[in-house]
């Protein structure tokens, strides 16, 4: 017996799921961060799935550059909870309010 | 030559604008030096220009038609009458004096100022030289934000809003009018198949009444707002105020000619039914506009807002001239146009100098000038003068002109805005006393001095064109002439009127639907 | 039930509470403990799918790299749980975030299930349909063949936010004060260059 | 020499550039020379053309020179051309002559001003303006000179512009003046629509063939040129700008607002006399006023005490009466009274000018008194132009006035009204002078010591004037003596040519009704005896025994102030007109222009700017609802994309 795709892929909406959650009820910036690294890997898990499926390697190259680009949103996120932090001396998020003009 | 003297012209100051760019902004003297030079090469060509003009040739000269972008029709096309040669040449030199006017009152980003200046000048020479909608309307723009970073870097204390009004006003009607003009080239395509933009041949376009009377709306109205007309010239006094001197002399030296003039080059000739329907109320709104001006200008404790506020007046007179329908209005004011630029230039620039050397443009600050500054005090009157329309100097033969064409064609009409006349000696008089009569009221006004070489420079000619139009206008009336009856035959395709060649004035023809109100206009029955 | 079946359920489940706990802890140290968790179960997850090469990966950089800086971080703005966490959010706004969520993941589920892939594919650690299925030398062929644009444009996109993260996190020093221009600051500069004349 | 008709308006023009531009850097010999130099030319150029003219038969006394063709559009033509006839070769011969005199005079007067040459530019300014008035050959040109001669009456009533008073009285005057020039052009308007042509010439020849005789156009058009000559000289009801305009120095009152400008309303009515005589309403309603400003600014001018403003009054007095003589026809009676009135008015205020140079500027005439011996010479021209503004027999303005009043009586187009009010006003004329005459040279000695010591007589080129013009007010009337006097009346004859047009037109306005010679000789010694009636009154009053004018003044009090504050007409004016005019204006600018007009306009953009400041609380700058709108967002297309 084996384990269908659809079962992968609703493994992955799940934890893209939580990930929305987590970023839409987070109060604390580094958590918000890593919802969304979470949400990423959700879509890995789905891309590995759909390359298994359909029996193509693009997919693994694929999760590959995602890999990047999450490690770059990593640190430049991070960066600026440092910054955040060192200027407003705190990482919740609904102390700043200066998105607006 | 004749090819392509025009373009020479218009693109001559972007040139020179483009030479500015690459001039660091530090070296102030040759930025200055470079202007001066870049529009007194543009003043002689234009007089070039006016030296090739044949006078009593029927139609436009010099034009020059290039496609341009030939799928829809644009193309380059210049060329001048009469009309737009005398207001080519009172732009380049009204320009050449502001330029030598701002000499020492702009002081920070030189660069920009005089750049925006040279750009402005070409925008106000194409605009008059076009005989494309396409080309006419992008001058039209190109106008506009020069003259918004003029007003808006270098103005007065309320430049900001003065310069947002200003561009927002203009900005409206010329919506409008890039609605009609889509409008007009469908219908054109509709009737011979040809997308064009030529406005020679957009004269022939076959229009409904009803679509003649939005049409006109239409442009009428982003002309209305240009002139300015009441009850769209609010405006103007914040304009006038708000901007530095050259500035205003070019706002009420040029650009306000453009309303009028684009009545004349497209309004008239586009629809003359729906011009003869407006007509009437049009007028009306000229007379009050005329009364309205003259009156507030009196109460106006600013120099430049009464200037500002007179200007509202004397610009109701030419919509008057021009809406007689006959050569002695329509020619009294395309001359009262370059009058009208001649003495109100002179007027601000004169405010500009005093501006200049006290800081204020209040009334009340000032009296007493004639005692210490008896040569500014003499050329102020004769600017003064000449705006009141005193005889043998340039205002009294406009004046005349259109109140004269006026009085045949509606005699009421006429009348009330013959005491136009009366308010402006009133207004004029009583702020030339309280400013230059009386005894020195304030201390900061005991040590002015005279006009220095430069300023005496800037106003030579003008007072040279004041009293040359004033006495011997008959080069300039030439000019106008075969224009001003062009514009009269262009009309005499309406259903509603005939030109009566004889008495060169057009006639309303009666039990047209088109006439609505013509009590005192000439009429004969069909 | 199958040995398949029995990892993926409980490498699945571990994954979902690893990242429940993640999102609903208070300590932040204490949420990079569940992410890594959550991380590990998912790495099961792609090897299952053949993905050897980049289960791996997921472990060493996710878990080894990323998510230490996370801790580093944590660490070094010595975060704790009874920081200033005030939130301004009503109990009723926050039900509604819940509700959009869990409505994504509906929509979600609705499109897993309209999907053509209804019919089970053989999964497994050791069954893979083509040779090298998930091997380094098949990913890397495909990232320096066929991927090798998007490769490189990483490679730079990393690189700036390097570059990014340095510029941002560095502190400001005195001697290049940040100026601030409001919008309608040009009056006062008139009124003051008047009161200077 | 008829070709150089153009050098007469051009030499004081050219005097003009010469001192205007050279500002101030002339000597002021120089200066003087080059005025009176200039004016000088041109008076002694009229002569030699007045002769030739005369030389010349009647009928053919019409010389017109063509300079430039100035405004010419579509049927529009008008020339810079001049025209001399009989009627504008007296007129340049008065202005250029009596200027002259004024000339002479100011370089005397104003010798200790600091603003010398500017004073003879603006002269020499006017004189030009006044002789393009009256050579010019169509209405434009006169015009130009019209409005010219107003704004040199405006700088020089100015021309102490340090003076509130003074550039107040010179903006009134101006604006005042405009009021009647906008009558001016649309009568012009309506003359140029109808005829097809502004040459006096063409007018006077087809103006007969296209107006009705009596029609409501030609009615309108009079009327309306007569509303310009009631601005420039001064009648009922624009006359308040003339009694102001003293503020002006007095040889300026003397040749401007006495002996040539305020007149040119009366020279224009007999240049366009062939309109007017078209329309005998018009002609009507121009006595009216003439006979009415006549009497109502001879009682102003019984108690003022200014000695500037008296002469004013009983300028603006004059004028009427030169108006009551246009107005019933008698055009060439009007004339030469406006010519004898020029001679002795500007004798009476260079006469009071000498008075008020002697006694260091004061005007005020009950601060003086008994300068008889200490002015001779001035008292006695003065004294001749007082008996001949009074009407004595045998001096110029007898003749004039008798036959005005003569006219009035008897023409067809007159009424024995009008002769009434002459008679009385050639009586209070006489009072007031004499009253005039008594205050300042007889009686006691009022003013200060210091004032007193240092009373003299004028230099001479201030008394040699007085004398010449004391001679011509004498001597002046003698050429148009009345026919019944047995005299041929040269004047009348010389001026005939000119009017034949106008009578050809309405033949009967000047047949005399009552032609009775005896009638006319009782007419003759009613006036005489009034007048000599007046002047016993005056000797009561004022010298004699003072203590009845007191006494007089103290019994009809209210009658008294109301003259003395010349029936408050300023004040009415300023309360009607001016000051609704002003409130209007504020009402105009700060309700119409500021409240509605920005209201409405800054009221939108004030719409526009609340919108978004309702639609900007979306944007909270919260980035959890950002993201939860984002959110919801992916949730509304996802399902949307699902549906399809």
């Amino acid at each position: 017996m084996t384990v269908p795709i659809d079962a992968y892929l609703v493994v992955g909406a799940g934890l893209f799921g939580i990930g929305v959650i987590g970023v839409l009820v987070s109060r604390n910036l580094i958590i918000l961060l890593m919802s969304v690294e979470l949400m990423l890997n959700a879509a890995n898990l789905a891309l590995i799935a759909f390359s298994r499926a359909l029996n193509l390697m693009d997919g693994h190259a694929f999760v590959f550059l995602v890999l990047t680009i999450a490690a770059a949103e990593a640190s430049v996120g991070l960066a600026m909870v440092i910054t955040l932090y060192r200027n407003h001396d705190t990482v919740n998020i609904d102390r700043f309010s200066i998105l607006k003009w | 030559m004749e090819n392509i003297i025009l373009t020479l012209i218009i693109f001559f100051p972007t040139l020179g604008a483009l030479l500015l760019l690459i001039i660091p902004g530090d070296r102030k003297d040759s930025i200055k030096g470079i202007t001066l030079i870049i529009s007194f090469v543009t003043m002689i060509l234009s007089f070039w220009l006016y030296a090739m003009f044949e006078t009593h040739g029927l139609g436009m000269q010099m034009e020059v038609n290039i496609p341009w972008i030939e799928s829809m029709g644009v193309g380059y096309h210049l060329g001048i009458d009469g009309i737009s040669l005398l207001l080519i040449v009172l732009t380049t030199v009204l320009t050449l004096l502001a330029v030598l006017a701002s000499w020492h009152s702009i002081h920070h980003n030189l660069k920009g100022y005089y750049f925006s200046i040279l750009i402005l000048m070409t925008g106000m020479i194409g605009v008059f030289c076009s005989l494309d909608l396409f080309l006419f309307y992008v001058f039209w723009e190109v106008m506009l934000i020069p003259m918004y970073f003029i007003i808006g870097i270098w103005g007065g204390v309320r430049r900001v809003y003065a310069a947002i009004k200003f561009v927002l006003f203009t900005m409206f009607g010329s919506l409008l009018m890039l609605v009609g003009i889509l409008y007009l080239l469908y219908q054109y395509q509709a009737f011979s198949g040809e997308y064009t933009f030529d406005i020679l041949k957009l004269y022939h376009t076959p229009l409904t009444f009803i679509e003649q009377m939005w049409l006109f709306a239409a442009f009428a109205l982003a002309f209305a707002i240009k002139v300015p007309l009441f009850p769209f010239h609010t405006w103007l006094p914040d304009a006038h105020v708000e901007a530095p001197t050259a500035g205003s002399v070019i706002l009420a030296g040029v650009l306000l000619k453009m309303g009028t003039y684009g009545f004349l080059r497209i309004c008239f000739p586009m629809f003359p039914d729906a011009t003869i329907t407006f007509l009437p109320y049009i007028s009306v709104l000229a007379l009050i506009a005329i009364i309205y001006g003259a009156l507030v200008a009196m109460v106006q404790k600013d120099v430049k807002s009464l200037v500002a506020f007179s200007s509202v007046s004397h610009m109701g007179f030419i919509m008057l001239g021009m809406f007689a329908l006959n050569i002695q209005g329509l020619q009294g004011s395309v001359l009262q146009m370059l009058n009208h630029g001649i003495s109100t230039g002179a007027l601000f620039l004169m405010v500009g100098m005093i501006y200049e050397r006290r800081h204020t443009r209040l009334i009340s600050e000032f009296g007493g000038l004639a005692k210490v500054m008896p040569l500014f005090s003499t050329l102020f009157l004769i600017v003064t003068l000449s705006s009141i329309g005193l005889p043998l100097t340039n205002g009294f033969v406009g004046e005349f002109l259109i109140l004269l064409g006026l009085f045949d064609a509606n005699k009421v009409y006429a009348i009330i805005a013959s005491s136009g006349v009366v308010l402006s000696a009133c207004y004029m008089l009583w702020m030339f006393q309280r400013v230059v009569f009386g005894k020195i009221t304030n201390p900061e006004n005991e040590k002015l001095v005279d006009l220095t070489l430069r300023e005496k420079l800037v106003m030579f000619p003008l007072i040279i064109l004041i009293f040359w139009i004033g006495i011997y206008p008959k080069p300039f009336l030439e000019k106008i002439e075969p224009a001003a009856n062009m514009v009269m035959k262009h009309m005499e395709r309406a259903s509603s009127v005939k030109f009566d060649e004889e008495n060169s004035r057009l006639v309303i023809i009666d039990d047209s639907d088109a006439v609505l109100i013509s009590t005192d206009y000439e009429t004969i029955k069909k | 039930m199958t040995l398949d079946l029995v990892i993926f359920i409980i490498s699945a489940l571990t994954a979902i509470f690893g990242a429940l706990m993640m999102i609903f802890q208070r300590n932040p140290v204490a949420s990079v403990m569940y992410m890594i968790l959550s991380l590990v179960s998912q790495a099961v997850l792609y090897m299952q799918l053949g993905a050897l090469f980049i289960g791996a990966v997921l472990i060493i950089v996710y878990a080894g790299a990323i998510l230490v800086l996370f801790l580093f971080v944590i660490m070094m703005l010595n975060l704790r749980q009874t920081e200033d966490m005030d939130s301004d959010s009503t109990p009723i706004s926050k039900l509604a975030k819940f509700l959009v969520s869990g409505l994504l993941f509906l929509e979600m589920l609705f499109v897993v299930r309209g999907s053509y892939f209804q019919s089970s594919v053989e999964t497994g650690l050791l069954s893979p349909q083509i040779d090298d299925f998930g091997s380094v030398e098949s990913v890397a062929e495909l990232l320096f063949t066929t991927y090798l644009y998007p490769f490189e444009l990483t490679s730079i996109l990393l690189l700036t936010a390097i570059v990014g993260a340095v510029v941002i996190a560095r502190k400001p020093s005195n001697e290049d004060p940040v100026e601030i221009l409001p919008f309608d600051s040009d009056d006062d500069e008139f009124k003051s260059a008047k009161a200077a004349e | 020499m008829t070709e150089y008709i153009y050098l007469i308006p051009i030499l004081p023009l050219i005097g003009f550039l010469i001192n205007g531009l050279a500002l101030n850097r002339l000597p002021k010999s120089v200066v003087s020379a080059v005025a009176c130099g200039s004016i000088g030319l041109s008076f002694v150029l009229s002569v030699i053309l007045f002769f030739e003219l005369k030389a010349l038969e009647p009928s053919s006394r019409v010389i017109e020179q063509v300079l430039f063709p100035w405004i010419s559009v579509g049927s529009f033509h008008v020339n810079f051309a001049f025209l001399l006839d009989p009627l504008s070769a007296i007129m340049i011969l008065v202005v250029t002559g009596v200027g002259f005199l004024i000339h002479v005079y100011s370089v005397g007067y104003m010798s200790h001003d600091p603003g010398y040459s500017r004073y003879f530019a603006y002269l020499n300014l006017f004189t030009f303006s006044m002789l393009t008035l009256v050579l010019a050959d169509n209405f434009l040109l006169m015009f130009v000179g019209w409005e010219g001669v107003g704004l040199c009456s405006y700088l020089l009533i100015g021309f102490w512009f340090e003076k509130k008073s003074a550039s107040d009285a010179g903006k009134k005057a101006f604006i005042v003046n405009r009021i009647g020039d906008f009558g001016f052009l649309i009568g012009m308007f309506i003359v140029f629509w109808s005829v097809g042509s502004l040459n006096f010439n063409q007018v006077s020849s087809i103006a007969p063939t296209v107006f009705a005789f009596g029609g409501t156009l030609i009615t309108a058009a009079c009327l309306l040129l007569f509303v310009g000559a009631i601005g420039k000289s001064a009648q009922i009801p624009l006359y308040v700008w003339l009694p102001d305009a003293m503020e002006g120095p007095t040889p300026v009152s003397a040749l401007i607002h006495a002996a040539t400008m305020v007149t040119a309303g009366v020279y224009m009515i007999a240049r366009t006399n062939v309109l007017f005589m078209l329309a005998p309403d018009a002609l009507m309603v121009v006595a009216v006023i003439g006979a009415a400003t006549a009497l109502f600014a001879a009682t102003i001018g019984l108690v003022q005490n200014d000695i500037k403003r008296v002469l004013a009054y009983s300028t603006v007095s004059q004028l009427g009466y030169m108006f009551l003589a246009c107005g019933v026809a008698s055009f060439s009676a009007g004339i030469f009274h406006l010519m004898t009135h020029a001679f002795f008015k500007a004798l009476l205020f260079l006469g009071a000018g000498s008075v008020i140079h002697a006694m260091s500027n004061e005007q005020d005439m009950r601060k003086m008194g008994g300068l008889k011996k200490h002015l001779p010479i001035t008292f006695m021209t003065f004294l001749i132009a007082t008996l001949a503004i009074s009407g004595i027999p045998g001096l110029s303005g007898f003749f004039s006035k008798d036959e005005i009043l003569w006219k009035s009586f008897s023409s067809q187009s007159g009424h024995p009204i009008f002769w009434v009010i002459g008679f009385i006003t050639a009586g209070l004329t006489a009072f007031y002078m004499f009253r005039l005459v008594y205050m300042t040279f007889y009686g006691q000695e009022r003013m200060d010591e210091k004032t007193k010591s240092q009373l003299h007589e004028s230099p001479k080129s201030m008394t040699i004037p007085l004398m010449v013009l004391a001679l011509l007010a004498v001597v002046g009337g003698w050429v148009g003596m009345p026919h019944i006097l047995g005299a041929t009346n040269y004047f009348e004859d010389w001026l005939s040519p000119v009017f034949s047009h106008g009578e050809a037109v309405n033949t009967h306005a000047l047949l005399s009704s009552t032609a009775d010679s005896s009638m006319e000789w009782l007419l003759m010694f009613a006036s005489v005896a009034l007048v000599l009636v007046a002047i016993y009154l005056a000797y009561n009053f004022y010298l004699k025994k003072t203590s009845l004018s007191t006494a007089m003044k103290e019994k009809l009090s209210g009658v008294h102030k109301t003259l003395l504050n010349k029936y408050y007409v300023d004040e009415f004016y300023g309360a009607v007109i001016v000051r609704p005019i002003i409130y209007f204006s504020l009402f105009l600018w700060k309700i119409v222009d500021v409240l509605i007009i920005d209201g409405l306009i800054n009221g939108s953009a004030t719409v526009y700017n609340d919108i978004s400041e309702f639609l900007r609380q979306g944007q909270s700058g919260r980035v959890r609802s950002y993201a939860t709108i984002f959110t919801l967002g992916v949730v509304v297309l996802l399902a949307f994309f699902m549906t399809d």
